[in-house]
């Protein structure tokens, strides 16, 4: 399943490109991330409580990131095991455009699920991850907003 | 009751034998929940097996960690391959040869199989305890499509890795597992390549699964005192579970009892052995507790035999006035990670070779290629005998195509092409000689049964009205004749795992005139309690309701191979009929004796031997019964009891025509029977009643199969329909009510000329419903398309028709 | 397939179920007829502490017809409001979508709360409350508040309810007589989701046109109820279209779901119009 | 876990025990019980095996915690025999035109009619598939379990008739 979005954030594309990098702001704004840590600039290992409605399930996981690309955006692969539910898996492109004192990000993202979330919920992930990649954003841009304005 | 004062008539109708709708003796303890299946069994101390599952298609275990489980109270054991492997059985032998992990050896092939075995206390510690147990999978890249798993470096057997020749021949490719040939190639090709007209198509038979409403499970109590293993499970088979227990555990085969209880539906699902028959068997023997396992729905769909999954490509030719002159097919069967298809031995496609159906087709080739894909193993003859319904499906389906390409009518077609009565016994294409049959007849009947040629002129209105925008929906007529083989089998070309596909009976008659009869048979809902029951009265003269019948306790019946391909009533029913006639010969000479006359002036009637001329000297069977054991008679033993194993000369050929009213409405791809009506000939009926239920229940099987159901899976391997929410079951309301008809052509070579039906329906109804939805659409041209035929599916065909403006 | 342990309670007033709902936070849920969570708990896909059950709330039970207004407590069952002639008579529309959810077993204990709380795009009454213009009664800690039915829903299982708040009555404006209503589900047998399903109202000048399991909401649309009230179909259907977003499942791919959701809303609006006086 | 005291009328007999608040109805009836007429099918409220009836309604007790049906009164397929031990109508039914085969959706179909009975005492045959669509089957195609309940209809109608 492919998602793509784009938003706009008030802060300078140097700065959005340190924020995306930066394991507080992004254990902050991952949707139910209880553990983010950050082994090396390359390698994460996060801990997220996925909450969907009568859907609750703990995934760990292991993200890579690929900065060779930087500012102008970077890729990043990862997968998540939730156990019994299943596992997820997937990439995102982010790409980052400067706009004035502004930043467009715009990121395409594929995402991969196996096990029982799959066989189950398969009817509802798209839209799930639609939302909770939104609200990822939606969050990441007010937090780096807030942080460029004060 | 006085017997001198009854006629032959009402004596024939107390026995309560052959051919009389008689009720059924097991319902009483069903209807009132009474019934004992597997789950229903407690034991002292029974403790309770759980699976670890994978959720990958294809992976390589990196690591099982046991502690976090083990440490969970209740828990007593986590087992996995490694813990199996000193015993020898972390691999087990499949029925088709090939061998399958009981527990993951380092990788899993499907999603859902077996990774590591949990035992506790109960099955909620179990449940919580396999959440508990934490594995490392690597995934691998997953194959789900045979053609490509044919093309693919990704080695999915690599225990296999590098052996070229399999338990059925040479392997072309790493994914591949046999080639399967039957008839003449060269002279097929030939033919095809001569002929007026050819019509050629890929019919694909889609995966789907069994389902019965029982899972699989079993209890496995190994008594250490006496060394003696008791195992009760849903096993179709339950003398063939004993000996496979028997040769992978090394426990002598007198020290294991199986017993199969009440078993809710089995549709071929529970033939084969699975790992939890194996873990818990395990389990037992080193806890010295029995051990209950009992799959959820899940891991049922996921785990345990599917079917079908056949991509028959075909080429029928004809003369361009409808004459079929031959018949290819090739096969490229999908059998999942592990080949663990429940075939008889030397037909690694089954019956697939019946494929020639109920034409006279002089030429015929078929091969079949077997291939593994990282899906579930199985295929197994889900409401069918081995691989029949495929073949059945394949030819209907080119039938029809046929008549497209002819521009014929079907059913004509198929009159002009049918085995004839004067041809019978056929001696067919691809090597079976047909018993017997008449299928002109038949089909005549059927047409003329639903006015066939009025509907014809109704679906041709329909379609003006189509055009002209005053309907939405459409009229499919579609029409089967099938021919089963079942029976399985005659010893000498019908084995499993090298046991002789014979069955058993015996019989004991109590000195009071009551018996009771012993099979290898163990009945899943077809009743045997009551119709082997009638055989026996119709034989002996004993009333049905006299005589007792246990199937499925490996201690007290006689070995036979079990219940599954319709083989119960043609090879057990056999059996039975012939420990009655040995029962019976041995009570002609008491009755000769008691009558004081030679053996050969005492003639039967009905239930007594008469002195032959004299009527009103006779003895009553229970006469003769009391007689066997408490009369001293001069060269005869005391007792009156008697064993058949009958080993079948041939198998018997039911056959049927199937009609099938479809409306459609093309915008929402929805669909409505409206009428189905079904003609079997299973030749000689021994309870209609009970045929009647079970062509009822066989169409309803071959309607979601046709209409809806199947196991799906995603690129990732993902079971896409793992509930029944996905699983298409159709409910009352779905399901409309059906005509049966029949005709009577006695099998020639069984002793009572009865042919078994019990999957006929099944395999007639899947093609009837399918060619309803191709019928309705072949005015706009559609000549295939796949199954099964849901919602979305049809509207695609209408949608590519272009009837959606 | 069993569910993971948990501590049970079975609060009598809708208070202590909120006060319950605070103390444990994340790891509390409410069941009401539990058909939607406890398949979910049993296949280990929601690990709950806390299940709180509403059966004995008694405010959240109840029909009540008024002149104006329908309130319906947020543990009538589906069964109940097929079998409530009062209800059939005022608001007929619901007891032709009960009919259609689930099976009979299921209605008994479905509950209307659970059904529009939820917010599981595949259950009817989330779409037909929007059609009907309801509105939600939402019980928190810090009271009680108002959210309109055409407002709820945000995703797939987001809404506006609040973790600690509890869905505790239903408001249904009774539509005016000469109002014409029909619910029409395609699915695949008994007991499925909608495969497309279309609630429409319409008589009067006005119309309301609502679909259900076409995107991650129910989706009712302002423009495609304009349309229809003015007596366009076309563009009402084409209005629809351009709102809904389905997705692929077993159902069927994209295409065929935007042609079965024209096909039903046809349908319904034929029907409700039949009805309309 | 901790056990919670349930105590509930079965089949007229009050019956009481210890079980955790997460013991599925269908468990505690079959396990605690050993009242093992309701069977586990599919698990996820779709096949209608388990059904029981709970104070009046026709439920899935696989979809059933033990604490919420705490205080409640059940009735399973043993309890709609007869006081005579003789099979209720409904059973008799079933066997006489022989609406069932394998016998394991049986308990809940029969308990199912029970209620569609007391509620539409003379439906219609569209009323009885409708009323028993939450109930599968893989054996019979229905055919003979819809006869069955129309007899059953006719013979209770007559019963009741006959008592008047």
């Amino acid at each position: 399943m492919d998602l793509s979005d784009e938003i706009r954030i008030q802060a300078p594309r140097d700065v959005v490109y340190r924020a995306l990098n930066d394991p507080e702001i992004l254990r902050e704004c991952i949707p139910g991330c209880e553990e983010l840590i950050q082994h090396s600039p390359e390698n994460l290992e996060a801990k997220v409580v996925l909450k969907i409605g009568p859907v609750k399930a703990r995934f760990a996981g292991e993200v890579t990131l690929d900065t060779s690309n930087a500012p102008d955006g970077f890729t990043l692969s990862g997968e998540g095991k939730g156990g019994a539910a299943g596992f997820a898996k997937g990439g995102a492109e982010v790409t980052l455009t400067e706009d004035g004192d502004e930043t467009i990000l715009a990121y395409t993202a594929t995402v991969d699920i196996g096990g029982k979330i799959a066989q189950l919920g398969s009817r509802l992930i798209a839209g799930t991850a639609k939302k909770l990649s939104g609200k990822f954003f939606t969050r990441f841009g007010e937090i780096v907003s807030e942080q460029s304005v004060g | 009751m006085n017997d001198q004062t009854l006629t032959p008539e009402e004596r024939t109708a107390n026995l309560k034998g052959m051919g009389c709708s008689r009720k059924r003796v097991e319902d009483v303890r069903f209807t009132q929940g009474k019934g004992n299946y597997v789950d229903d069994i407690k034991m002292d101390g029974m403790l309770f097996g759980d699976f670890v599952r994978s959720p990958y298609a294809h992976a390589r275990i990196k690591s099982v960690n046991k502690e976090a489980a083990l440490a969970l109270p209740g828990v007593i054991a986590v087992l996995t391959a490694e813990d199996l492997a000193p015993l020898g059985l972390h691999w087990m032998p499949t029925l088709a040869g090939d061998k399958q992990m009981v527990l993951a050896d380092g990788k899993v092939l499907f999603q859902g199989q077996e990774v590591a075995y949990v035992v506790a206390e109960d099955r909620y510690i179990a449940a919580d305890a396999v959440e508990l147990v934490e594995v490392d999978y690597e995934e691998l890249p997953v194959l789900t499509d045979p053609f490509e798993a044919l093309k693919s470096d990704v080695v999915l057997r690599e225990d296999l890795a590098g052996q070229t020749e399999g338990a059925h021949g040479p392997r072309k490719h790493h994914n591949h597992i046999f080639t399967w040939e039957a008839g003449e190639k060269d002279a097929t090709e030939a033919v095809i390549d001569g002929a007026d007209v050819v019509a050629e198509e890929m019919v694909y038979y889609h995966r789907t699964h069994p389902c019965p409403l029982e899972t699989c499970g079993c209890v496995a109590s190994m008594d250490k005192v006496t060394g003696k293993l008791t195992l009760y499970g849903t096993f179709q088979a339950p003398h063939a579970i004993r000996t496979v227990v028997s040769l992978i555990s090394g426990i002598a085969e007198h020290n294991i009892r199986v017993i199969s209880p009440d078993i809710g539906g089995g549709f071929g699902n529970k033939v084969g052995a699975y790992p939890g028959y194996v873990c818990s068997v395990v389990a037992s023997i080193v806890t010295g507790k029995p051990v209950k396992w009992v799959e959820d729905r899940m891991e049922n769909l996921m785990s345990t035999a599917f079917a079908r999954d056949y991509w028959m490509h075909g080429k029928i030719a004809a003369t361009k006035e409808g004459k079929i002159t031959g018949l290819w097919c090739h096969t490229t069967a999908d059998h999942g990670g592990f080949d663990a298809c429940a075939d008889p031995t030397k037909f690694p496609a089954g019956f697939m070779n019946i494929c020639t159906g109920s034409y006279d087709i002089p030429t015929a080739y078929l091969a079949v290629d077997g291939v593994y894909t990282n899906k579930a193993p199985g295929g197994v003859a889900y409401r069918c005998s081995f691989r029949v319904t495929e073949a059945a499906y394949f030819i209907e389906r080119m039938i029809e195509v046929l008549a497209i390409k002819l521009n014929m009518d079907a059913a004509e077609l198929r009159r002009i092409n049918f085995i004839r009565k004067d041809q019978f016994p056929y001696q067919s294409a691809l090597g079976w000689e047909y018993d017997s049959g008449d299928y002109h007849t038949a089909w005549d009947k059927a047409l003329k049964a639903v006015g066939y040629e009025d509907l014809r002129k109704e679906q041709a209105q329909r379609v003006e009205d189509f055009k002209a925008g005053k309907t939405r929906k459409l009229l499919g007529i579609g029409l089967t004749h099938f021919t089963e083989i079942v029976g399985a089998g005659p010893v000498k070309n019908c084995d499993i795992l090298g046991l002789g596909m014979f069955d058993s009976c015996e019989i004991r008659i109590h000195p009071t005139g009551s018996a009771i009869a012993r099979l290898g048979t163990i009945s899943q809902g077809q009743g045997h309690a009551t119709t082997f029951a009638q055989i026996i009265a119709s034989e002996i003269g004993l009333p049905a309701d006299d005589i007792t019948l246990e199937e499925g306790d490996t201690d007290t019946a006689p070995y036979g191979l079990g219940t599954y391909g319709s083989r119960s009533t043609p090879v057990a029913g056999a059996a039975t009929a012939m420990a009655a006639r040995k029962i019976r010969a041995k009570a002609q000479m008491i009755a000769a004796y008691l009558l004081e006359v030679h053996d050969n002036d005492v003639e039967w009637d009905v239930d007594r031997f008469a002195v032959k001329g004299a009527p009103e000297r006779f003895k009553t069977m229970k006469e003769i019964a009391f007689a066997a054991y408490n009369q001293a008679i001069p060269g005869l033993e005391p007792g009156l009891e008697a064993v058949s194993y009958y080993d079948p000369p041939n198998m018997t050929y039911p056959f049927g025509a199937y009609i099938c009213v479809m409306e459609i409405d093309v915008d929402t791809g929805e669909w409505e029977i409206r009428q189905f009506y079904a003609l079997d000939d299973c030749g000689t009926r021994i309870n209609p009643m009970i045929i009647e239920g079970q062509v009822h229940g066989g169409v309803t099987e071959a309607l979601a199969i046709a209409m809806g159901q199947e196991i799906a899976y995603d690129e990732m391997g993902n079971v896409k329909t793992g509930t029944l929410m996905d699983f298409f079951i159709p409910t009352a309301w779905e399901t409309p009510n059906y005509t049966t008809d029949h005709t009577v052509t006695p099998s020639p070579h069984h002793p009572i000329g009865a042919k078994g039906v019990g999957e006929s329906p099944n395999v007639g109804g899947v093609p009837a419903f399918s060619n309803a939805v191709h019928d309705a659409f072949r005015p706009f041209g559609l000549v295939q398309s796949h199954m099964p035929h849901d919602h979305w599916r049809i509207w695609k065909i209408a949608n590519g028709l272009g009837l959606h403006g | 397939m069993i569910p993971a342990g948990f501590e049970y309670h079975r609060p009598t007033d809708t208070a202590s179920a909120i006060s319950i709902l605070q103390e444990h936070g994340d790891e509390a849920r409410v069941i009401a007829g539990g058909h939607s969570l406890i398949p979910m708990m049993k296949l280990r896909m929601a690990d709950l502490a806390h299940v709180i059950d509403l059966q004995d709330i008694q405010e959240m039970k109840g029909i009540e017809i008024g002149a104006d207004s329908v309130t319906l407590g947020a543990m009538v069952t589906q069964h109940e409001l097929i079998t409530h002639d009062g209800l059939a008579a005022a608001v007929p529309i619901i007891r032709e979508a009960a009919l259609q959810i689930a099976d009979p077993q299921v209605r008994y204990v479905g509950t209307i709360g659970g059904n529009v709380a939820n917010g599981d795009p595949g259950n009817d009454m989330p779409g037909l409350m929007q059609c009907l213009d309801a509105s939600f009664e939402l019980v928190g800690p810090d009271g009680t508040r108002t959210v309109a039915a055409r407002e709820f829903y945000e995703a797939a299982y987001f809404t506006a309810r609040d973790d600690e708040e509890i869905l505790t009555r239903i408001m249904i404006p009774v539509p005016i007589a000469g109002t014409g209503q029909a619910y029409e589900k395609q699915k695949r047998k008994i007991g499925d989701y909608a495969t497309a399903a279309a609630a429409v109202m319409v008589g009067n000048g006005a119309a309301s046109v609502a679909m259900t399991n076409l995107a991650d909401t129910p989706i009712w649309s302002a423009e495609a109820s304009a349309a229809l009230a003015g007596g366009d179909v076309e563009g009402c259907v084409a209005a629809m279209l351009d709102a809904i977003d389905p997705v692929e499942d077993n159902r069927g791919p994209v295409e065929f779901k935007k042609h079965v959701a024209a096909v039903m809303l046809r349908r319904a609006i034929a029907r409700a119009v039949s009805r309309a006086g | 876990m901790s056990k919670m005291h349930v105590k509930l009328t079965v089949n007229g007999r009050e019956v009481e025990g210890l079980a955790e608040p997460r013991t599925l109805l269908i468990h505690f009836l079959r396990e605690n019980l050993r009242i093992t007429g309701p069977h586990i099918g599919c698990e996820t409220s779709h096949c209608g095996a388990c059904t029981v009836d709970i104070d009046g309604k026709s439920v899935k007790s696989c979809t059933v915690f033990v604490a919420q049906a705490n205080g409640a009164d059940v009735t399973t397929v043993e309890g709609l025999v007869n006081e005579d031990g003789s099979l209720g109508v409904i059973q008799e039914m079933f066997r006489e035109h022989h609406g069932l085969q394998c016998g394991f959706c049986t308990p809940g179909m029969i308990t199912r009619a029970h209620r569609l009975l007391q509620e539409n005492p003379s439906p219609t045959e569209e009323e009885v598939r409708f009323g028993m669509a939450g109930n599968l089957c893989r054996c019979t195609g229905y055919q003979n379990i819809v006869k069955a309940i129309l007899a059953s209809a006719d013979m209770l109608n007559a019963q009741k008739e006959a008592a008047e």
